[in-house]
């Protein structure tokens, strides 16, 4: 890992910045706070007329090959909209579908792999990953899986389920069709993301892809570390929310925010979302590149800097708005528990340090 | 004459706790009986719930009583009223209020709420904004208040207006008794990050006060306010957990049930543990040198230091359940529990949202640090811009 | 470990508190900082005048029992002493001899050690124990001792060195006398507390207690429960300084304590130095009692807690004095590096944090 | 018309480099050279050392000259000089001094301090003290000043005096240069917690300095020095250390000998090594996007990230040592180095020694914070009590 190889560069496409704007805009009609409210109290979470938008605008596609209907970008592309996308809090199945299972697709692809790659562009339907192996127990003989797959995002409204499952002695990625196994919607904290317990009882697979190593770490990479870029959209947010109120509330006849106390946590929560943006965009530039140790270790340092500090963040912008910050009503308890839960779905921080702890020789 | 003191609370706690068995005896008409033994509020006049002694005696009454079997839970039910209502009634209300008044809320027949903060003063509780006009010996306010708990099932408030407008904000208030059940006071539940509403809004909409209801003086309800809430760390008072026991305890057991093998959850999980029981320490210190009428720094940090270490200890709690931490099992259920969430024993998840409150409620960990820099510690206070002009000239939002 | 076996008892005597009162006039007309910076630059490290006072007040042997020429009170005596010692830095080999050696003498008295007590209480002779096993190596062959021994506290001055080796497939405590070992110096950190390299070759060592099982433990948790006391001397000092210069200097025509980030700050460090105080209290009267349950866990606690504490509020003082905090001339770095020299006197905080959580069943 | 200047700075970079290779020139006629070229400030006039084109160039010509084998530690080595007075120079000093003064700075023959700070203004520089009276054209300085880097090699001294103390503090200031070879200049090492005496003391007694020293006119000294501080941020530049260096290294080294296995400092290690290498990458992508034209929040938060860290990693770093961290094995000294501690390649017990010093100087982490609230995140400043009332009458000490 000659720091010399290492290719850093923070280079803004234009056409990143007009995708960024075109996502903000969107989410500014789509994703406001009431919307969010709505939205986050129904069992499925979404709205399928404005899953049709983002099919529409290309959204559900950004790295998927031209000819399989996708957009053709990259990753980076991806990360752009995740960040937006965290700013308020969509609700909409686009990690599992749009990342973790087109990541997934897009590892091993193969006709089944990209007729479906087509059709999750197209927004025909929509795919998940039971990516958490620490949490699947499945057996696949050939035709059909039985078992269950906890903490499985969006697995309630899923069309397809895709699961890595041992195969040959090595791994095959199948998909099981939402008609043929039986999903009980977890009570989540955060319940702008979904979650399901899925029960697989002799449910008719069909075969992605047999030869399918690695899928699961590459799809855990890929959604992780899209997550993180999500985050620092979450934690910028909230950073202006209480800047905002900083400058609006007053008590003592002066705006909270000329106190010390509280401008000082923000100049610290500024101080580290920086360098969370920093991590993030790095790590997702990796994902567009062939440097499999480069990934490893910018993911790592995305994914466990980036949890910790929206999940300070957000903590922070609860303290900070003092009483109605605790309040159902304000909007800090959703990001809060965005936070807390954005910083457990692919493992914990700790465990992301040990891999990398592991590749530098520590 | 300290002697002859500590002769009577012993000779009055000895007839009560021989009297009426705590443990035998229905809480309710044990804490009548308390109340006629002087033994409420020892350093309230005899008739009065006390036996004019230093407060000091009182928690020596309070752990006799516990000790023999009985319970103190009404200072924590009706901490509103034992706690700050009581000593202001003692000190500014009339004879006939405080007859009628202290010792079914002593007893817990009737539940007392505090109606201080508003949306607009929070920390800064004198820039409070309730109007209180008087026509014809009558006062009508208007205005909201918020944060208050046990509204919902009160009978009477303690309530803080602003007379007022046009001198400095500490000058322009005044206090009252409001009877909650009169026409125009509409309570509703105010829901949390838990989905709980532990607290309340208060409308007060054209209410009607009686002047006799009316605490000291017009324009000095900032001093009797304080009479209120000075009262309130000895309210809160001395209870002592077991070793290991409040939210460590969830941490412990999440790790107990997901830890595993993690030596760096095991590790900071010890220093939770630590600094739990060298607070615990902390309370047991500050109750000792309180009692030897010596009391230091010790007893002023706690509130602060609970505050921060609750909140961090359940980040960590929910952390090392691992994806399970991403759940929350009870759902969000939209109830007005009865009491406080932090005086329930709840769920790990439940505690790790409800102590997000803990340094905002009772004082912002920001007001608690003022506090302890400038009265504990003697250093010197901010540059005030809202002294001197008239309240309605104070920048408000 | 049930809690109510548990005795948890603040009381303070009044002869605990004439203690106090007597240690800290000696301490302000003996241990001014000039008198501090006057000791530490010399190679002794102490001044043999002050020393003789010391023990003329019976500051040197207050848990030995009255018949040896001691006091005749106990560890928590020791405790207060501590404390006050720690707020002046005191430069004198009061922990080597007057805490480590006498606890080791004390765990296992018999004729010799009670002997060595009566000249240590007299002030007429001094000694250190190697307290560090992790970097002792000596072999015992019935009469002398060869090897080394690290970071032994004043083993430069010491008329005596206790060691702890293996005899007879137990533990003997043997005393070798200065002058049959070879006592190098070693570039200290904190120069207010010497340390030493000691080299044994061949030298005659008396047997003090040829059974001296648990010896070093017994003496490592006395110095370090006893260090936490003095620990929080120095904590509460640097607080007070702080508060001190925060009252009187002015930036921008105001004290600069009138500021939050100063005002919060140290009012976090208050309520870290009572915490630490409780602490550090409750652990020194364990060791006056026969709980062993209760001084493990009682010292974990103190040990690990008032070693950080004291090195945050150590920090903290130089960054709240700004440059002058960092200059050699002002007293903060002295406390400083006191701090953290004995947060690692007697092992790491994880250490002691291990031996706890191995306790508590965690 | 970007694109022409483009071509300036490409062809005269091209020439330079072609004429005096960096790799076999030495470093002062490089200098010397680059000067000449345009190309020591691409931002200032032709003849004075630059292009005048966009100072965003620089950065470019820096790293070409890196690349091609040269150096650019004459930016380090004479900081105060090339960093903050040359821009002063350049915009408030006279023709003659311009020639005379900015080529000798470039080329590192004069070193230049600053004498700003004074033990009564540190974070509060408006405040300063040191007075300067003019008596027929000669002006008379009085004072102390502290804190100044290379005052002992320095020729020249940038100092900010007091000339009228009944006007408000930010009014009656004038600047300086200083011949800090004249009479009545004592530079006395100032010793710090490592022994070392990086900074001094300056005491000016009776020093007379000729008005054409003066810089700006009498009672602009405030905006001079704004001048200076204000090319402070582009002075520091853009040095990113390669992945892995700087302190964290000397952590990384500390565990790698003293380490075991301990998973714990393992884990904390690991997380100081993420932050760390998340500053850099802000480092990284400040600097793009100041070259690209588009700064923004990521440059300004280096300082205060750096500090804090720093601090904390060699603090951690010495508790990895273990029973070592208690040694110092180079010793207490009491020399006066050439370069600053920070710059230099320590060990790791000098360091964390020298780390405490980090988020005081150059502006404390307190200040710092202050300016990313207000001036990057637009927070309200607090009420000022120095502002409008003469500087005499402002409370100090």
């Amino acid at each position: 890992m000659a720091e010399t190889d290492v290719v850093i560069d923070f280079t803004q496409t234009d056409e990143q910045q007009m995708l960024r704007e075109l996502v903000s805009k969107w989410l500014g009609d789509r994703s406001e706070s009431e919307r969010v409210r709505e939205l986050m109290d129904t069992e499925d979470g979404f709205d399928t007329a404005e899953w049709a938008e983002l099919a529409e605008m290309g959204l559900l596609a950004l790295p998927v090959p031209g000819e399989l209907g996708g957009a053709g970008m990259g990753w980076t592309e991806v990360g752009v909209v995740a960040e937006e996308m965290g700013r308020r809090l969509l609700c909409a199945p686009w990690l599992s579908s749009a990342v973790l299972a087109t990541a997934a697709l897009l590892h091993v692809r193969g006709d089944v792999a990209d007729e479906l790659l087509g059709q999750l562009a197209a927004g025909e339907r929509r795919a998940t990953l039971a990516h958490r192996p620490d949490h699947t127990e499945v057996t696949f003989d050939g035709s059909t899986v039985t078992g269950t797959a906890g903490f499985v995002v969006d697995g309630v409204t899923a069309d397809v389920v895709l699961l890595a499952v041992d195969h040959d002695g090595g791994t095959a990625l199948v998909a099981v069709d939402a008609a043929d196994l039986t999903a009980t919607p977890l009570p989540v904290l955060d319940l702008t993301r979904k979650q399901a317990e899925l029960a697989f009882d002799g449910a008719p697979a069909t075969v992605v892809a047999s030869d399918a190593d690695g899928v699961l770490e590459r799809a855990a990479t890929v959604g992780a570390v899209v997550l993180a870029n999500e985050s620092v959209g979450g934690a910028q947010q909230v950073l202006e929310t209480s800047v905002q109120y900083g400058r609006d509330r007053k008590q003592f006849g002066r705006a909270i925010g000329s106190y010390q106390a509280l401008k000082h946590r923000m100049a610290d929560t500024l101080k580290h979302v920086e360098a969370a943006k920093s991590a993030a965009y790095h790590a997702v530039r990796t994902l567009d590149t062939d440097d499999a140790d480069e990934t490893l270790v910018a993911s790592a340092i995305a994914v466990s800097y980036c949890g910790q500090v929206y999940e300070q963040a957000a903590g922070d912008n609860i303290q900070n708005h003092g009483g109605i910050g605790f309040t159902w009503e304000h909007d800090a308890h959703l990001y809060f528990k965005r936070a807390k839960s954005s910083k457990l779905l692919f493992g914990s921080p700790t465990t992301w340090r040990a891999a990398l702890a592991d590749h530098l020789g520590f | 004459m300290a002697g002859s003191d500590d002769a009577r609370v012993a000779e009055a706690l000895d007839r009560l706790l021989t009297d009426h068995p705590p443990a035998d005896t229905p809480h309710q008409d044990f804490w009548g009986a308390q109340f006629d033994a002087g033994l409420a509020w020892v350093q309230f006049p005899e008739g009065r719930g006390g036996l004019g002694v230093n407060p000091r005696f009182q928690a020596v009454v309070n752990d006799a009583i516990v000790d023999a079997g009985g319970s103190i839970s009404n200072r924590r039910n009706n901490v509103l009223g034992i706690g700050m209502g009581a000593p202001v009634l003692v000190t500014h209300a009339s004879e006939e209020h405080q007859d009628r008044l202290l010792r079914p809320m002593f007893t817990c027949e009737e539940i007392w709420c505090q109606l201080f903060s508003e949306p607009g003063a929070g920390s800064d509780l004198a820039g409070l904004a309730t109007s209180a006009v008087e026509e014809d010996g009558t006062w009508i306010v208007n205005g909201q208040k918020v944060w208050t708990t046990l509204a919902h099932i009160a009978k009477w408030g303690l309530l803080v207006t602003r007379t007022d407008p046009d001198v400095p904000k500490h000058a322009g208030m005044t206090y009252f008794l409001l009877d909650m059940e009169a026409e125009g006071v509409d309570v509703r539940p105010l829901y949390q990050i838990t989905g709980e509403a532990e607290f309340n809004e208060v409308y007060l909409d054209d209410v009607r006060i009686p002047d006799e209801h009316r605490i000291g003086e017009v324009g000095e309800g900032w001093s009797v306010a304080m009479t209120t809430l000075s009262n309130e760390r000895v309210a809160i008072g001395s209870n002592i957990p077991e070793r290991g026991d409040g939210m460590v305890k969830h941490a412990v057991a999440a790790w107990q049930e997901h830890g595993g093998d993690d030596p760096v959850a095991r590790d900071t999980l010890t220093k939770f543990w630590i600094e739990y029981e060298a607070m615990r320490l902390t309370s047991i210190r500050a109750n000792a040198n309180r009692k030897a009428g010596n009391p230091g720094p010790e007893g002023s940090t706690g509130k602060l230091h609970w505050a921060d270490l609750n909140k961090a200890v359940t980040e960590f709690g929910m952390d090392v359940k691992g994806a399970a931490g991403m759940l929350y099992p009870k759902g969000y259920e939209f109830t007005a529990p009865e009491a406080s969430g932090t005086a329930r024993d709840e769920s790990l998840e439940q505690l790790y949202l409800r102590a997000r409150a803990n340094s905002i409620e009772g004082g912002t960990s920001e007001i608690m640090k003022n506090i302890l820099g400038e009265r504990v510690l003697g250093l010197p206070g901010e540059p005030r811009v809202d002294k001197n002009i008239p309240w309605k000239d104070v920048p408000r939002g």
